[in-house]
């Protein structure tokens, strides 16, 4: 008999087949249909977009990130969802500085993948907020020319692009300042102002679920955020019409689909236990109503996630299981 | 336990003061605050007045002024009033010093620079809390002679300033395009408003303390090189 | 209008001088200044070495006269003579320790079972058949002991193995804990009679594992004073109550160089010097 | 069919068809045994032959060294050729005596070396069980006799027969209770006996419905019990999760299973009992499943204990050439061998051997808190929390988030998609833990 | 610890702070105390005049601003219910609530100024503002104090263009809206910063709202 | 009432947060924020403090400086740092765990900008008695929250493979940065 040449590994040795990147690119792939709906409605302005943050993500990865963290997709997400979050007549130098931001400042400086304690996407995000405030709160109307530019796409780096597209309040936005409320066909649709992937919530929904059906995402937190969403709009709307619309409309409207199944779904700044994602979940959904209703902004997705990534540690910590046996232990002192 | 014994009685001239800094050269006592024990950079103490009014190097002047001001005539008359403090009282004493420095520049300031003590606002009078002349007081000034004690304060008056205005003149310049009020970069600029917020004092502290992780980590490296 | 202005300030400092007077009667907690100042003078490396648990409770047996200065290995001899003039106490003596291994099997000495693949660490690899490496006892070279050494005392050579610095080595302990192997130990830096072996398989079979590794033929403790060095549990052991006895002449006949007559670093006679110990 | 099983668990591929429906066959003698003189948990077995005796088989090689020990005897007769330090499945070199078997001996039955069962007290049954050398067969080889003889401040009121066999590709339980479910159901009777219990419950994963029909067909009619169907789940034969599928109760954490009433036996350990009683002879031999996509002729087979791995290989035609490991144990818990000299030991439920494709990817990520692990870990670990303590070698504080409570089942490994190498990290974690609390005790 | 005892035997006790007696303790602190309360008490008697000009300063420059340069400003103050030329006894006529009227060269009133403050996006948006009190017509307005967003809320000082739009609106109410409109009534808001806008607005209605009907309560009454 | 106290609580508490949005107490907010417990007690102690500088700058401001107020910041400090020295007396005295535990940071806490800045805003608000302690608990709630969130964050932080030029202060920095940012959500809350 022939001796193999051996092998000494740590048990187990059987390893289940889903890997790191494998759901990184999935969940990227995943994404296809939602950049294919904003580009039908936004033309080639949302694809500019998403490619300039996808560009400014991963050159920024590539430059100071670990040597070969491009391959496990992982940046390529932050991107897209950064991209599909702006409004898709930002200046391009606006959404590359967001995702080199995002992913400097939210990824690279925490220790790269999975260190992170906040969505870098939504890093990038508040801080293009912050920064030009005036630029990413400018909404394009949808439709019209495939390759008619939403707005000063080319503006010179650094330089104050100007604005004199034709624009449309989001209808969070009429709602909030004008108040008026826009159909709710026309949300679900997506035929309505606001980011670049704000439009089809069907098409999002879609593709969470067989995100989820594929076990590369847990169903509990989405879930959780748009029942709280409903059920808190449902009671405030209730008791006061006039300040807060009714719960479908909360439920379409903003970012709230892009965030429920793309954002608060990023397992790295989200809770670890199924009981932290619904806790998660309920403080997520809780907060954007609380800002739609009583907040000075009109939408409130990207702020609620990113305060309950903050307490994501401490939600961890609360919602540890108990230790098998150590509760019959503690019965048994008890007598 | 055992008793010690004591044949090297401690030098007699100057009585030791528990925790009192060795002796070193007046020109070190100056140097360590801007350099080594940087107290903003270093000690990170006196966090607070680095990032509120480090939004305009107008601020961070008129801040960096009043806070050197306040260190250095605090500082020498915490030395000098040094033996006559009793321990348990120091504190107290040491912020009433302090407060009455404090307050008579707000009055000044209030009086002849008026606006610049609306921006400051209620910033001047929280120098009395600033950790670094507090910090000062207990460390240094109270344990040594005043030439020391002032020239300790001044050199931490100056890394102080010299900290707050490289914070401030950053984010003025990056946040608003402008340095003194002048605009830089043409009237296109387009503005980082997010520089002159909150977070943007944050992430220009953590950039500075990058810089100086990096630094580190070169001169660590380098080190290396040299004695393999 | 001054006045008014002594009187409240003067009277609110007044009113609390008395509490404060007051509580200070009544709670004061007396602690022996000395002792923060003989913990600023220690190297704040906390690193346990002296038996305690950090620099202030070593500060505050030194100052209760309960451990010489001197039993800070971490502390230069300079610094400890400062601490013990400042306490006006002996300083105490230290003998000068440093950690050495007991294992010279490095990859061009040493046979290699099996590859191993999983995490780089001594400790990881150990749980794995001893990492494959053919012997059982020997260093598997992935630096634990390295990582371990808080200061900076251990470099390892191309061959794997790690190479201790006596200057630099404080005999804090850290490594001897650190390695799962159990190969390092603390040694009085003067006794130069050491060996640096472990496998206990008797007989020239144990070369197919590793050349440098003590084959229990007993030369050695022929040629030594008669307790010195003994052979029965498989490898050569040095009784070092009778180290004063030792001669070089015990380390010339034997075969391996599994036991050697050492001055300063490990290693210097393996033949194939990593770069880092050759400058 | 109600089934039971308990939270949490992994679902790996298992691969039993590989040798679930061959029969065990008998596998014929090496020329040379190595016999351990450490094969069981607990102290190891004092020496008690010289180089150049001639022993019958049967005939003890080494004595019980105290209560928490057994005797190890000769599988085959022969002479003894050498007493050495050699190396162990394990890893490491331990005393073992060779056995130059004797080709022409018969290697027939002897008068008993074993008493008959019938009319033994309990003592007796306890002694001669030691005796017997009988450790657990299901893979921990912890003395049997000790866990016959529970204190007495503990009431054990259930005799619970692990023959769940979570781990993919081992049949060698399956099989037993196929081809000797009588043996079983004696072997449960002399330990019901001995333990004074009155209920016995085996536990069989659903997938192995042959089984659960062969002990169903035999059971005595005297005896109460119960063949439990379980989930098929890893690790659904841990001894905590078993009882807690049996009971429904929690063995409290650092506690041994008869605080809450029960004492668990593997089945083979029991058939093994029921061959002592019955044939007279000692624990010489053992059922191994031998299988693997890396091996040309899977098999189960009657192995006498101290063959080589290296001779157990041969026999089933050898290795394919891309074979690249060789698994002592089930592919879950088993450790990789490093050296085919190696012998069985009366712990080795199986050998298998993975070909290269089939070697754990070496490419570690970043854990990216997925959180799978927390849900995979039976005992409700955070292994993903641990894992990084684990990096930074803050082993107290692994200690205080219960280190000790993980029973290194590896499924936190299995399931995590970063390929972190969890339960190795806790393992060499709970070494070193205990290294620095000696240390620090020193 | 047992440090405590030993201690005193060693020669180091003069180290040891022995523990100054209450009535120095007490004495230093009232003693430190006083003597800070007279420096500072002077200290502010120095300054106090330039502070008090300065603030007075403050305003007249806004209202000067507001109401376009008048020749002349009277200063009427809020007494009870009533304008009055004296303030309320024992008030301080810089903190005392007032309003100013501006006269052009001739003689002629130009307007009132007044300060009126209204919640914006972070705090109070304080604003002199100046309107014809007959015509209810602005002439300006000035802000004197705001806390809100630089770059978004502050635009509300720093786009001329806003601040532009108001001289001569119509305060009928004043309406904001989002475009640009030719409207008498109506200005438009700042994208992005419409509740700072919406806040301007909110200021000079409510100005108007409370200070008119005083003014012509004033006025019917002769201006006494 | 009620609700103007309730407004008064929450926005200190998360609006106008001291720390993340005033830059009130950011020594300790950096340098006491390693571990949750310690981060929670020092809050618990602050929270502690800032009620009794609440109550003393009340009854200075209705009692002592009416006539005087260019004196309120000398006063101000020299009464909460009189409370505080005295408090830290008991402390030392009766939980010596605690003390260590906390160390330098206890007589700190009085020379914490958050301190006198919650006295000199309760004064240039013009809070009641009543208003001016639930802004005192609202505020410490605030530092308290601030600090866990900091410290829960960091303590996750301590595993991770942060780049060595980012490990002393710059990533705390940078997530006080990015929690800072995450609170600006509440920015204009009941302005709208
Ligand atoms: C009375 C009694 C005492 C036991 N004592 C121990 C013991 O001290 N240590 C131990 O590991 N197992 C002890 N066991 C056996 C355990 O319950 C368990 O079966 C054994 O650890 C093997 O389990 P495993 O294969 O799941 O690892 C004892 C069992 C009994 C009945
Ligand atoms: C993760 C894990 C999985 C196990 N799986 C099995 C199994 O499938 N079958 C089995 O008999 N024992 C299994 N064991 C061992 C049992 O816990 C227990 O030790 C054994 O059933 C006791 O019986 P024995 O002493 O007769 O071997 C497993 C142990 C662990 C820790
Ligand atoms: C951080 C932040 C600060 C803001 N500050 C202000 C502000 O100071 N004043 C203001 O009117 N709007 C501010 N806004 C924007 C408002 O919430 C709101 O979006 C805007 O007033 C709507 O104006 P629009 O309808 O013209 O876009 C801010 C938004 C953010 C995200
Ligand atoms: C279901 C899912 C959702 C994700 N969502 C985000 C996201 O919202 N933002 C982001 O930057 N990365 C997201 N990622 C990618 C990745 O987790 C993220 O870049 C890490 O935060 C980087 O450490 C997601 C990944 C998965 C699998
Ligand atoms: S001496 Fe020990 S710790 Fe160091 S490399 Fe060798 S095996 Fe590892
Ligand atoms: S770790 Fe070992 S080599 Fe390093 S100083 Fe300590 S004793 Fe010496
Ligand atoms: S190896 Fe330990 S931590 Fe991992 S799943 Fe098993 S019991 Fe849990
Ligand atoms: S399964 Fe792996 S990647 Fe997921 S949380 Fe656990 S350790 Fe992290
Ligand atoms: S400067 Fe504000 S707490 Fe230190």
């Amino acid at each position: 008999m022939t001796a193999p040449n051996l092998i000494v590994t740590a048990s187990p040795h059987l390893k289940d087949k889903d890997t790191t990147p494998r759901i990184m690119w999935t969940v990227a792939a995943s994404l296809v249909p939602v950049i294919l709906t904003s580009a039908f409605f936004f033309g080639i302005s949302a694809l500019l977009v998403i490619t300039a943050a996808t560009a400014g993500a991963l050159l920024t990865e590539r430059a100071v990130g670990r040597p070969n963290a491009l391959k496990d997709g992982s940046a390529v997400i932050t991107g897209l969802l950064l991209g599909l979050s702006l409004p898709p007549g930002i200046a391009l130098w606006m959404a590359f500085l967001g995702g080199a931001f995002g992913i400097g400042f939210g990824k690279v400086i925490w220790g790269g993948l999975g260190q992170n304690g906040f969505n870098p996407a939504l890093i990038g995000r508040a801080f293009l907020q912050t920064a030009f405030p005036v630029a990413i709160t400018t909404w394009p109307k949808p439709g019209g020319n495939f390759f008619a530019l939403k707005g000063d796409l080319f503006a010179f780096p650094f330089m104050h692009p100007s604005s004199d597209a034709v624009t449309q309040a989001t209808p969070l936005g009429l709602f909030k300042f004008e108040k008026q409320l826009t159909p709710i066909v026309d949300m679900v649709l997506g035929t309505t102002g606001g980011s670049v992937g704000e439009t089809s919530a069907v098409v999002i929904l879609l593709c969470g679920a067989y995100l989820a059906w594929k076990g590369y995402l847990n169903w509990r937190s989405p879930v959780s955020i748009l029942l709280t969403v409903f059920v808190l709009g449902f009671v405030l709307h209730l008791i006061n019409p006039a300040k807060a619309p009714d719960a479908l409309f909360q439920l379409f409207s903003g970012g709230l689909m892009l965030g429920a199944v793309y954002m608060a779904t990023d397992m790295v700044t989200v809770p670890t236990t199924n009981k932290g994602r619904w806790v998660f979940g309920i403080g997520t959904g809780a907060i954007v109503v609380v800002i739609r209703v009583y907040g000075g902004l009109p939408e409130g997705v990207m702020y609620a996630i990113l305060i309950m990534n903050a307490f994501t540690p401490l939600i961890n910590r609360a919602t540890q299981p108990a230790v098998f046996g150590t509760r019959t232990l503690k019965q048994k002192e008890a007598k | 336990m055992t008793a010690i014994h004591v044949d090297a009685a401690p030098d007699a001239t100057e009585p030791i003061v528990p925790g009192a800094p060795p002796p070193q050269p007046l020109w070190l006592d100056f140097w360590r605050g801007i350099a080594e024990d940087n107290p903003v950079m270093i000690q990170m103490l006196g966090l607070c007045p680095s990032m509120a009014v480090s939004n305009s190097l107008e601020n961070g002047i008129g801040m960096s002024a009043a806070v050197i001001f306040v260190l250095v005539c605090s500082s020498l008359l915490v030395s000098l009033l040094r033996k006559v403090i009793p321990g348990e009282v120091r504190l107290a004493s040491y912020i009433l010093i302090i407060a009455t420095f404090v307050t008579i520049s707000d009055l000044v300031m209030q009086a002849y620079f008026p606006a610049l003590s609306k921006t400051l606002g209620p910033f001047v009078p929280l120098i009395v809390v600033n950790c670094i002349i507090l910090g000062r007081a207990e460390a240094f000034a109270g344990k040594v002679k005043p030439v020391r004690a002032v020239a300790d304060a001044f050199g931490m008056g100056v890394g102080f300033t010299l900290a707050l205005c490289t914070i401030a003149a950053f984010r003025e310049v990056v946040g608003n395009g402008t340095l003194l009020n002048h605009p830089l970069f043409g009237p296109n600029y387009e503005p980082w408003n997010f520089m002159i917020m909150p977070p943007g004092g944050f992430l220009t502290m953590g950039l500075m303390f990058l810089v100086m992780g990096w630094w580190g980590e070169r001169q660590k490296s380098k080190r290396a090189e040299v004695t393999p | 209008m001054i006045l008014q202005a002594i009187l409240i300030l003067g009277g609110t400092g007044l009113v609390f001088a008395i509490f404060i007077a007051a509580a200070n009667k009544k709670l004061k907690v007396w602690e022996d200044p000395r002792i923060d100042v003989v913990s600023a003078m220690l190297p704040q490396a906390n690193c346990g070495a002296c038996g305690l648990p950090g620099c202030r409770a070593f500060a505050e047996k030194a100052v209760g006269g309960e451990i010489q200065p001197s039993k800070c290995t971490v502390s230069n001899a300079e610094r400890i003579g400062e601490i013990a003039h400042f306490l006006g106490v002996d300083a105490g003596q230290a003998v000068k320790r440093v950690a050495r291994l007991a294992c010279a099997g490095g990859s061009n000495v040493a046979m290699q079972r099996a590859e191993y693949r999983g995490l780089n660490t001594c400790e990881a690899a150990t749980a794995v058949a001893g990492g494959g490496k053919g012997c059982a006892w020997g260093c598997l070279g992935f630096a634990d002991c390295e990582r371990a050494c808080t200061f900076g005392a251990i470099s390892m050579t191309a061959e794997g193995l790690p190479v201790v610095d006596v200057e630099k080595c404080t005999a804090c302990n850290d490594c001897v804990v650190a390695c799962p192997k159990q190969l390092f130990s603390l040694q009085v830096l003067d006794h130069a009679l050491f060996v640096q072996c472990k496998n206990l398989v008797h007989g020239d079979g144990v070369l197919e594992q590793c050349t440098v590794a003590c084959t229990t033929c007993g030369k050695c403790a022929l040629d030594a004073a008669p307790g010195l060095i003994s052979v029965a549990s498989g490898v050569a052991v040095i009784n070092y109550d009778k180290i004063a006895e030792a001669e070089e002449s015990a380390t010339e006949r034997c075969p391996t160089g599994a036991i050697l007559w050492l001055r300063g670093a490990q290693f210097a006679r393996v033949p194939a010097l990593s770069s880092s110990e050759a400058a | 069919m109600a089934f039971f099983g308990f939270a949490h668990g992994v679902h790996p591929p298992e691969e039993k068809g590989l040798t679930s429906g061959l029969p065990i066959r008998r596998m014929p003698y090496p020329d040379e045994l190595i016999l351990p003189l450490r094969q069981h948990a607990g102290k190891p077995a004092k020496l008690c032959v010289k180089v150049g005796d001639y022993v019958e088989r049967g005939d003890p090689v080494g004595q019980a060294d105290g209560y928490m020990s057994v005797p190890i005897h000769a599988s085959a007769a022969g002479t003894v050729s050498a007493i050495d330090l050699w190396p162990h499945p394990d890893g490491s070199y331990v005393q073992s005596v060779h056995i130059k078997v004797d080709t022409y001996a018969l290697q027939a039955a002897r008068p008993r070396l074993v008493p008959q069962w019938e009319g033994l007290t309990v003592e007796q049954v306890i002694k001669a069980v030691q005796e017997a050398g009988v450790v657990g067969l299901g893979g921990a080889a912890f003395p049997t006799h000790v866990k016959l003889a529970p204190p007495k401040d503990y009431a054990v009121h259930t005799l619970i027969i692990n023959g769940a066999e979570c781990e993919p590709y081992l049949t060698s339980d399956h099989r037993t209770m196929v081809e000797f479910p009588e043996r079983v159901h004696f072997g449960c009777r002399v330990m019901m006996h001995t333990l004074g219990v009155t209920k016995a419950v085996i536990g069989v994963e659903k997938n192995k419905p042959d089984a659960i029909e062969a002990l169903e067909r035999t059971k005595p009619k005297d005896l109460d019990i119960t063949i439990l169907p379980l989930t098929v789940k890893y690790p659904q034969g841990a001894e905590k999760m078993l009882i807690h599928a049996v009971t429904g109760v929690e063995v409290p954490s650092g506690k041994l299973p008869v605080t809450v009433g029960v004492v668990v036996q593997n089945v083979g350990s029991l058939a093994a009992i029921a061959e002592v009683f019955d044939t007279g002879l000692p624990l010489i031999e053992r059922i191994v499943t031998v299988t693997g996509h890396g091996l040309k002729r899977p098999a189960n087979l009657i192995v006498p204990v101290g063959t080589k791995l290296k001779d157990l290989l041969a026999y089933c035609d050898g290795v394919t050439p891309n074979a690249r490991e060789v698994i002592n144990g089930g592919p879950m818990m088993g450790m990789s061998v490093s050296n085919l000299e190696a012998p069985v030991l009366k712990g080795t439920t199986g050998i298998v051997v993975l070909t290269d494709e089939e070697v754990r990817a070496d490419t570690v990520y970043p854990c990216i808190h997925c959180g799978r692990c927390l849900e995979a870990c039976p005992v409700f670990l955070n292994p993903s929390w641990l894992g990084d303590l684990a990096r930074v070698k803050r082993y107290q504080d692994m200690a205080d988030e219960h280190l000790a409570d993980c029973m290194l089942c590896g499924s936190c490994s299995y399931v995590c998609p970063s390929n972190i190498p969890l339960s190795q990290l806790f393992q060499a974690s709970k070494v070193a833990l205990r290294r620095i609390q000696t240390a620090g005790a020193a | 610890m047992s440090g405590h005892e030993h201690s005193h035997g060693a020669p180091e006790a003069a180290v040891v702070d022995a523990g100054s007696s209450s009535v120095r303790l007490i004495a230093t602190l009232a003693m430190f105390g006083a003597l800070a309360g007279g420096i500072l008490a002077f200290t502010y008697q120095k300054t106090l005049p330039p502070i008090r000009k300065f603030a007075g300063e403050r305003v007249e420059v806004a209202v000067r601003e507001v109401l376009g340069s008048p020749a002349k400003l009277d200063t009427l103050f809020l007494v009870g219910d009533k304008l009055s030329k004296t303030p309320p006894p024992g008030a301080d006529p810089l903190e005392a609530v007032k309003v100013f009227i501006g006269f052009d060269a001739s003689g002629a009133p130009i307007g009132v100024a007044v300060e009126e403050k209204a919640p914006g996006f972070s705090s109070d948006v304080v604003l002199m503002v100046g309107f014809n009190p007959q015509t209810s017509a602005l002439t300006g307005f000035k802000v004197l104090a705001q806390t809100e967003t630089p770059g978004l809320g502050d635009k509300i000082i720093k786009d001329s263009s806003f601040a532009r739009q108001f001289p001569g609106k119509l305060v009928t109410p004043l309406k904001g809206d989002k475009s640009a409109t030719s409207d008498p009534s109506t200005v438009q808001t700042i994208t992005g910063a419409t509740i700072t806008s919406k806040a301007v607005i909110k200021v000079i209605n409510k100005a108007v709202e409370t200070w008119k009907p005083r003014l012509d309560a004033y006025a019917k009454e002769g201006g006494k | 009432m009620i609700s103007n106290l309730a407004w008064i609580f929450f926005s200190t508490l998360l609006i106008n947060n001291f720390t993340l949005a005033m830059f009130l107490g950011l020594c300790p907010f950096f340098g006491v924020t390693r571990s949750v417990d310690t981060g929670w007690r020092l809050g618990a102690a602050n929270t502690f403090v800032l009620v009794i500088t609440s109550i003393s700058a009340w009854a200075l401001n209705t009692y002592v400086l009416v006539s005087a107020p260019y004196l309120r910041t000398i006063a101000f400090i020299v009464v909460i740092a009189s409370m505080v020295q005295i408090v830290e007396m008991v402390i030392k005295k009766t939980l010596p765990t605690l003390f260590r535990e906390l160390g330098i940071y206890l007589p700190l806490i009085t020379t914490n900008c958050a301190i006198l800045g919650l006295a000199l805003f309760q004064t240039t608000r013009k809070y009641t008695l009543l208003e001016g302690i639930v802004f005192a608990i609202g505020a410490g709630l605030g530092l308290t929250l601030a600090l866990s969130l900091m410290a829960s964050i960091r303590e996750r932080m301590d595993v991770a493979d942060v780049p060595a030029l980012a490990r002393r202060m710059g990533l705390v920095m940078i997530i006080a940065s990015c929690l800072s940012m995450a609170f600006m959500g509440f920015a204009g809350m009941g302005s709208g």
